[in-house]
């Protein structure tokens, strides 16, 4: 290939950069290493971390079952090794299973449409504000303190340079849910969106409809986010929402450290053109079949440029097929019994706590430490192997001694007694 | 002469709604060990659904075939060359795909106590020097969740910068060769976008930048090699200009497999730019996505990162939330860890010496490629070309054929086209990126196809037109599809058939 | 009319030698951390070869794009039905490939301490106890490595019985219906072979067996339910007609899946027999194997076992190599390990009801294709089907077509062909067995697939002689490959170019 | 579908069957497990095995880096779970991997045809011994003492009930290889074949043309038997062999506490009718190109029945993919450069190890325990978690003072030092 191009050196291939662009010196970066080498490292590295530990975190990264399914599917290299389907032609399988996960995500959350992911939840949020602050025409979001703490600080950072003014309404001190009254208060005819987590960071599943009314009454958009998926196995969706961002990661994708999961933007019929995002869309080949391919990309940044929807381009597909792969094997029924057994052991832990709010709740939930400090607690719960709750304290300073507690299908009795001890 | 390819038997498969069946499962869940809940009891009946309507229900065999047989319907890196420009498509190591699941890092929750977390974070502060050693930084953040998502941080760094200086200003420049994330990032981060045209070279015209730049600009996003594959040959004149005037240079480090080993951004005058971990660093591109969008900074931007900061205290790895002057969080938690750990797998396999190397492959495959297409294909711009190479369908616009008939053309050839009309710039792109990881014989098939198919367009365009005729889908109406947007199955119309 | 299938484009692929170049490199070892040591000097110079001549040389990308390119030539269970009638492929559950390879387990080293292998061992003895229990026996081995390897171990069970009883006797009998393995295995065990006609009804001849039966004969081996898919109505009268003359009854279980959970051997009166734990256990094929035939006797023949036997001693399991009895070992170590481990995991993912569940589904869908086809193709017997279905081609003989040729055209439909031409007693045989993990869709299209052939006999027969058409590949020329066998490539030939 | 059968309940369905011969009783069977439980249960299992210790043994299962690409390939349904490619036209994958299966083979061991695959080398011994007969028309094997003890005992089991003697010649208690002379003793005109292993039990490579001198000689055939097929990528194939029989299990399948691993038969052309297992040919198919298909299967039990080579019909096919991928990547240099990193880290330990034998040796040899028990030695290893080696009283009384060592590529100099500690 060198005598092809008439030079003597790879180095040849570069002589035409200027001398200054030239490294000053080779990478210190140690020489390549073998695969055995480099499992060992891993492994190391994963035996550095919790290992053999029972988990009670949640607050927006929760440990599920992933049913084998998942990673037989995505690790065929058809799915794993191809990239955003542009040519549609060959890329019917991502096509059709991209489909197929919006219309599943329409069938969870009550929606017309839904796009085939966001990041994760987090920036679906501003998205998702964005979105409303275009539809609208107004520039300020009201978001509950009731969402998730590292949810609004994403939305505060998205919305700063865009003339959006982000304020946050307060919850109800007993119920640990929405102070509506707050909301009401707050809630103006320059607002576009109003901003609620249900289930809320608490646990707590809000009265959505009741947020929707007042929103609407303003002429603001309902956004309605979650963290938690699974709770849609039994929550009605938030029929009253004008778009519903959330979070994918408990279908299929382990916690892996906080990334990557894969968010979703969903909305009414009448929104699409406002959606960030790949969207695709179902038409015919040359012979007349049924066939799938990237539609209504004059949204994005590819065409649109500075006025696109949204800068997203690579998104989360591969979580986006996990959660496929797990919405297909679970199905109408295992859903549901998925988010029974979550639900039923919550409670069963709830019961035993002293609990901070009285809201309704699916599966995770706040406890009150009394006396003592969350740290305390968890430090006793780490010497059985346990992980306590997520202690309250950074993110609302109003809860210290408060931790928040999750269990899912993950969690077993014997585990979940020794937490109650602990707790008395 | 297709000598790649022939035709196969292939399985029809419905959408899994069609598929369907009351009453089938897939799962089994291990036995309630603690009462069950009713959730209408405890959640209120108005608040729990009965069903989700229309859900599919199909057993674990149907769903396991299900997604087989799709994904026969899919092209990829596994089954050849996949020379996407601009999106480098190169062989994913599976090693990555192991040690990203291993069992104490994947199932790591990201609010674990950090005492049981220094595995991980230590896999990420290991990363966060090798790319600052790689792109000659002085700090990284490794937050953001794709390149889009890194160049939004980036500017709001730059932004924060200028903030603290008093004037965030206005503008920034682009070049009018740049990806479209450029401008909408920008957007995004309240400033007016103003493109700067290229010159003639394919390079940033360095008189046209002087003539907009005042004290109003920003910033400049450049992106080097630029998306026409040509190093920036002016790039320590346009970033001692910008400085000058007190702006700031953003690189779009989307292309950096072209520099990897050989050049430093941070020593040709970039203050902040983003790498994609999932192009350069080579994570599976899973039909979209995930990425990693790290952003490299210099000292004077890194008080601003995004919080929390990775730091060492005490011999422990520990986040540090106490950043006064950040730009805030982009996301949240760290980002996305196994696209790190994939990074980090794919830089110890290769070591200092292996990643300058799979460079100079890269950059010998695209030149490669180049030489043998360029009798045939107008090429762009004769400037050097760097890890991808972009013609023009000038010669076979003339008879009526454009990228994007070429395109579905090679796919009966066996290859999966280049990346079709972009850059915007040329006239009916052809961008061509072989990537290191392809081995001659296959680039010959890929420049015998291509020059194959300049002739069957002197000869026959019209059957270049109605192209692909091998895939079990034609071509595909696109039009329609946007037209009449059907974004997902409803169930009214009676089920169809089998297809 | 062809539903069920479209043509695609697939990759063509060269041998691997074809595609080696010298140099290329798909591996990286560890450094040494050791002195490296010249083969030539410590073994001697003419013990050692210079290179593996023509051993092929291609990079890791090569290599995986070889291979996965090759797979998408193959049909499997994962893409449909594949009723391979006899070989019982149901569905491989997923979730036993990943306990297989749980670290423990897998890297478990055969001589390791008993103290630190007890996991293996209780999956050993928990498998062998489940067996039992299923067959109604009273011991089980799980040493022989596949079904014929099982009957091998029986066999000679049985002779060292017979022999302990002074006399192992001259001959075997065996249904002339029988597996080729059953014979085969016979003559390895050192005993003459004498065939059993079948009656009319597919059934073994009892009269037949009783002219034949004296004291020259050591056991009859009979497959129940019958390799016609027939249950052997008079296998107690049989059992009790061997056993009155002295002679012990082998049961091939091959078919065993028609039985679980709903009649036991051990109690119908056979002394030995083996399992397919990878029919009935759903290990998955792999292209031909690996499989295990645990064999399954009564108490009389339990002395005789290969050795070392697995018992447990002061709490902990133990290998017991004190069998002063034993016929010895059938091979090294303990059995196909990794298969016991799925087949488990089969069991339990079951349960006792659910093994039952499964019977019933398999002869559910064997009968109720068998109902669909009976009108257009010949049935083999009038007796109930049990999980399989056996037809003869004799309507299509008329037209001039064979059981394999519509076994060819049957690929154009979407589905691998039924078993051809077996068992030998069915005149041009069609056997087909679904299995229970096949739903109700893929069964109507295979019914209107196989009537849609006949149909197409009777309208154009040579169209039906040349199927299939749909394949990269034609009909493959067997005999060709019997007359001048090329069994290995050979660099000779200047090398071919791709195909 | 129970209509169509005009049945009412599933039970109907062997109604047909005599009384007798159901069931007692229903099966007394744990009700199904979930996923998750079962994957619980195995590793629960696998947890009371030896974790994370170092392995110094060999013996006939071998512990080797597996290469990740070995589990991507052999996890390809397409691969994993179709059966014998008995129709070629959808098997051409199959078929194609085992062509090229059979020539690496071929190279490996210098012979001119291979087959698809046996069980493994225990049981390809007597396959091989069986062959013997069945060409030169003898019923005498010898089998050398150095042979694997329990190939031998297999061999032994085979041969008992086909009028085959098998007899044993005994090794040179100072080089630890063949006693040529006493194989030149019992060697006769009835011999049908002479067995020897090499690299032998011991770890000693055999001087495999002098056995095939003598063998030939008196016109038996030499069958060459080999465990560690690593070795295979230094010594000088064994040319003078009549047919080789060997166990593939180091070539990308780990020790599985004894299996599934897969048994080879090679040989030369002249022989190929009497070769037993599947074999793969090439051919044309009908639009004249390159095609392969099964063949010659005249030999097999399903045409020849009592007459066949074999009862083989099921073999270790996925586990000669497994060896067809780990030869694949490796390849030429690869699995030379395999070869002398096990060949140096052995003749490392042995270096500061009492031998029991001077023969020239592979990646195993036999240390003397002197004084103490190999138990004793082992018991001080196991409590540094690490496995020493394998005592050989069992199978060599008169080696009760010595034990069998093996070292890989996967063997740390660390650990070595510390086993060479153990043995001072
Ligand atoms: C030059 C360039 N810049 C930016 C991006 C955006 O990166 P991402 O897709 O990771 O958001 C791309 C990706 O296509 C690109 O090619
Ligand atoms: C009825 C019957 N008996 C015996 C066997 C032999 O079993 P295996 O292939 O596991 O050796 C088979 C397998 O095809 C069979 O169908």
């Amino acid at each position: 290939m060198l005598d092809t191009l008439g030079i003597a050196r790879l180095e040849d291939l570069f002589a035409h950069l200027p001398p200054e662009v030239l490294s000053s010196r080779p990478l210190a970066i140690d020489p390549g290493k073998s695969e055995y080498e480099i499992v060992d490292y891993f492994r190391a590295r994963g035996d550095e971390n919790a290992n053999g530990y029972a988990s009670f975190l949640g607050a927006g990264a929760y440990a599920h079952y992933r049913p084998v399914l998942v990673d037989t599917v995505v690790s065929r290299g058809e799915f794993l090794t191809s990239y955003t389907p542009y040519q549609a032609e060959i890329a019917q399988g991502t096509l059709t299973s991209i489909f197929e996960f919006q219309t599943m995500i329409c069938q969870l959350t009550g929606m017309d449409a839904a796009n085939a992911s966001m990041y994760d939840g987090s920036s679906a949020a501003p998205e998702a504000a964005m979105m409303a602050a275009r539809i609208t025409g107004r520039h300020r979001a009201l978001i509950s303190r009731t969402a998730h703490p590292e949810y609004r600080e994403v939305l505060t950072t998205y919305a700063r340079h865009q003339g959006m003014k982000v304020e946050e309404f307060g919850y109800d001190q007993d119920a640990g849910s929405i102070d509506m009254a707050d909301l009401e208060k707050k809630l103006d005819d320059r607002t576009a969106a109003v901003i609620v987590q249900s289930p809320n960071f608490f646990g707590i599943v809000e009265d959505v409809e009741q947020a929707a009314e007042l929103a609407h009454r303003r002429g603001a958009l309902l956004v309605v986010m979650f963290t938690e998926a699974v709770a849609l196995g039994v929550l009605e969706p938030p029929r009253g929402a004008d778009i519903v961002a959330g979070e994918l990661q408990s279908f299929a994708h382990p916690p892996s450290y906080g990334g990557p999961y894969a968010g979703i933007l969903a909305t009414r019929d009448k929104f699409i053109r406002q959606l960030p995002g790949r969207l695709v869309g179902e038409t015919k080949d040359s012979r007349g079949n049924r066939a799938f391919c990237l539609t209504l990309s004059t949204r994005e940044q590819h065409i649109r440029r500075e006025k696109a929807t949204s800068n997203i381009c690579t998104n989360q597909a591969l979580i986006a097929l996990m959660a496929t792969v797990f919405m297909t094997v679970y199905g109408k029924e295992g859903l549901r019994e998925l988010a029974v057994q979550n639900l039923s052991k919550a409670h069963y832990l709830a019961g035993q706590a002293p609990l901070r709010f009285s809201g309704p709740f699916f599966n995770e939930f706040v406890v009150s430490t009394n006396g003592r400090t969350p740290d305390e607690i968890n430090e006793v719960l780490l010497r059985k192997k346990i992980i306590g709750g997520l202690p309250l304290a950074r993110y609302y300073p109003e809860l210290k001694n408060a931790m928040l507690v999750c269990c899912t299908e993950m969690n077993r009795r014997e585990h979940m007694d020794q937490v109650a001890g602990a707790f008395r | 002469m297709i000598r790649k390819t022939r035709q196969h038997i292939t399985q029809n498969e419905p959408l899994l709604f069609e598929r369907s069946s009351p009453g089938k499962k897939g799962y089994q869940l291990p036995p309630l060990d603690v009462p069950e809940i009713d959730p209408a009891a405890v959640l209120g009946a108005g608040k729990t659904r009965s069903a989700i309507e229309d859900f599919p229900e199909v057993s674990e065999v149907e769903a396991i075939r299900h997604f087989t047989r799709l994904s026969t319907w899919n092209y990829a890196i596994d089954l050849g060359l996949y020379p996407l420009g601009s999106c480098t498509m190169k062989y994913n190591p599976r090693v990555n795909e192991l040690v990203a699941r291993t069992e104490g890092l994947a199932w790591a929750h990201p609010y674990q106590p950090e005492s049981l977390a220094q595995g991980a974070m230590a896999i990420i502060a290991e990363l966060e020097r090798a790319l600052a050693e790689i792109t000659g930084m002085d700090a990284v953040t490794l937050q953001p969740s794709a390149g889009a998502h890194g160049e939004l941080t980036g500017i709001l760094l730059i932004r924060a910068l200028l903030e603290s200086r008093g004037n965030p200003r206005k503008r920034i420049l682009i070049p009018d060769s740049a990806h479209g994330t450029n401008p909408a990032t920008a957007a995004i981060a309240g400033y007016a976008v103003e493109n700067i045209k290229s010159n003639d070279r394919g390079m940033t015209d360095v008189e046209a930048l002087e003539r907009v730049l005042d004290d109003d600009v920003a910033a400049l996003m450049i992106t080097n090699p630029n998306t026409v594959g040509v190093f920036e040959e002016n790039i320590t004149r346009i970033t001692q200009l910008m400085h000058s005037k007190g702006a700031l240079v953003y690189m779009d480090g989307a292309n950096m497999n072209a520099l990897v080993g050989i050049s430093r951004p941070g020593e040709f005058g970039i203050d902040v730019m983003h790498l994609n971990l999932h192009k350069t660093f080579s994570t599976p591109h899973g039909g979209g996505g995930p990425g990693s969008g790290a952003v490299a900074v210099k000292k004077h931007l890194e008080p601003f990162l995004p919080s929390p900061r990775l730091q060492r205290a005490d011999g422990q790895w520990t986040w540090n939330y106490d950043v006064p002057e950040t730009i805030g969080r982009v996301r949240a938690f760290y980002g996305n860890f196994g696209v790190l750990v994939r990074a980090l797998a794919y830089i110890m396999a290769h070591g200092g010496d292996g990643l300058r190397r799979a460079t100079m492959d890269a950059l010998l495959n695209a030149n490669y490629i180049r030489k043998l297409i360029e009798p045939h294909y107008e090429i762009a711009y004769q400037a050097p070309s760097m890890h991808e190479c972009v013609f023009s369908d000038d010669r076979q616009a003339k008879h009526g054929v454009r990228t994007g008939d070429i395109a579905k053309r090679l796919i009966d050839y066996g290859f999966h086209p280049y990346t079709v009309s972009f850059p915007l710039i040329v006239h009916g792109a052809l961008m061509i990126e072989p990537t290191e990881t392809e081995g001659k014989g296959e680039l010959d098939l890929f420049a015998d196809a291509l020059i194959s198919i300049a002739k069957e367009i002197e000869e026959k365009p019209e059957f270049v037109l109605k192209a692909p005729y091998l895939t079990r889908t034609g071509r595909v109406d696109e039009v329609t599809a946007a037209r009449r947007p059907i974004l997902r199955w409803r169930p009214s119309p009676p089920a169809k058939a089998a297809d």
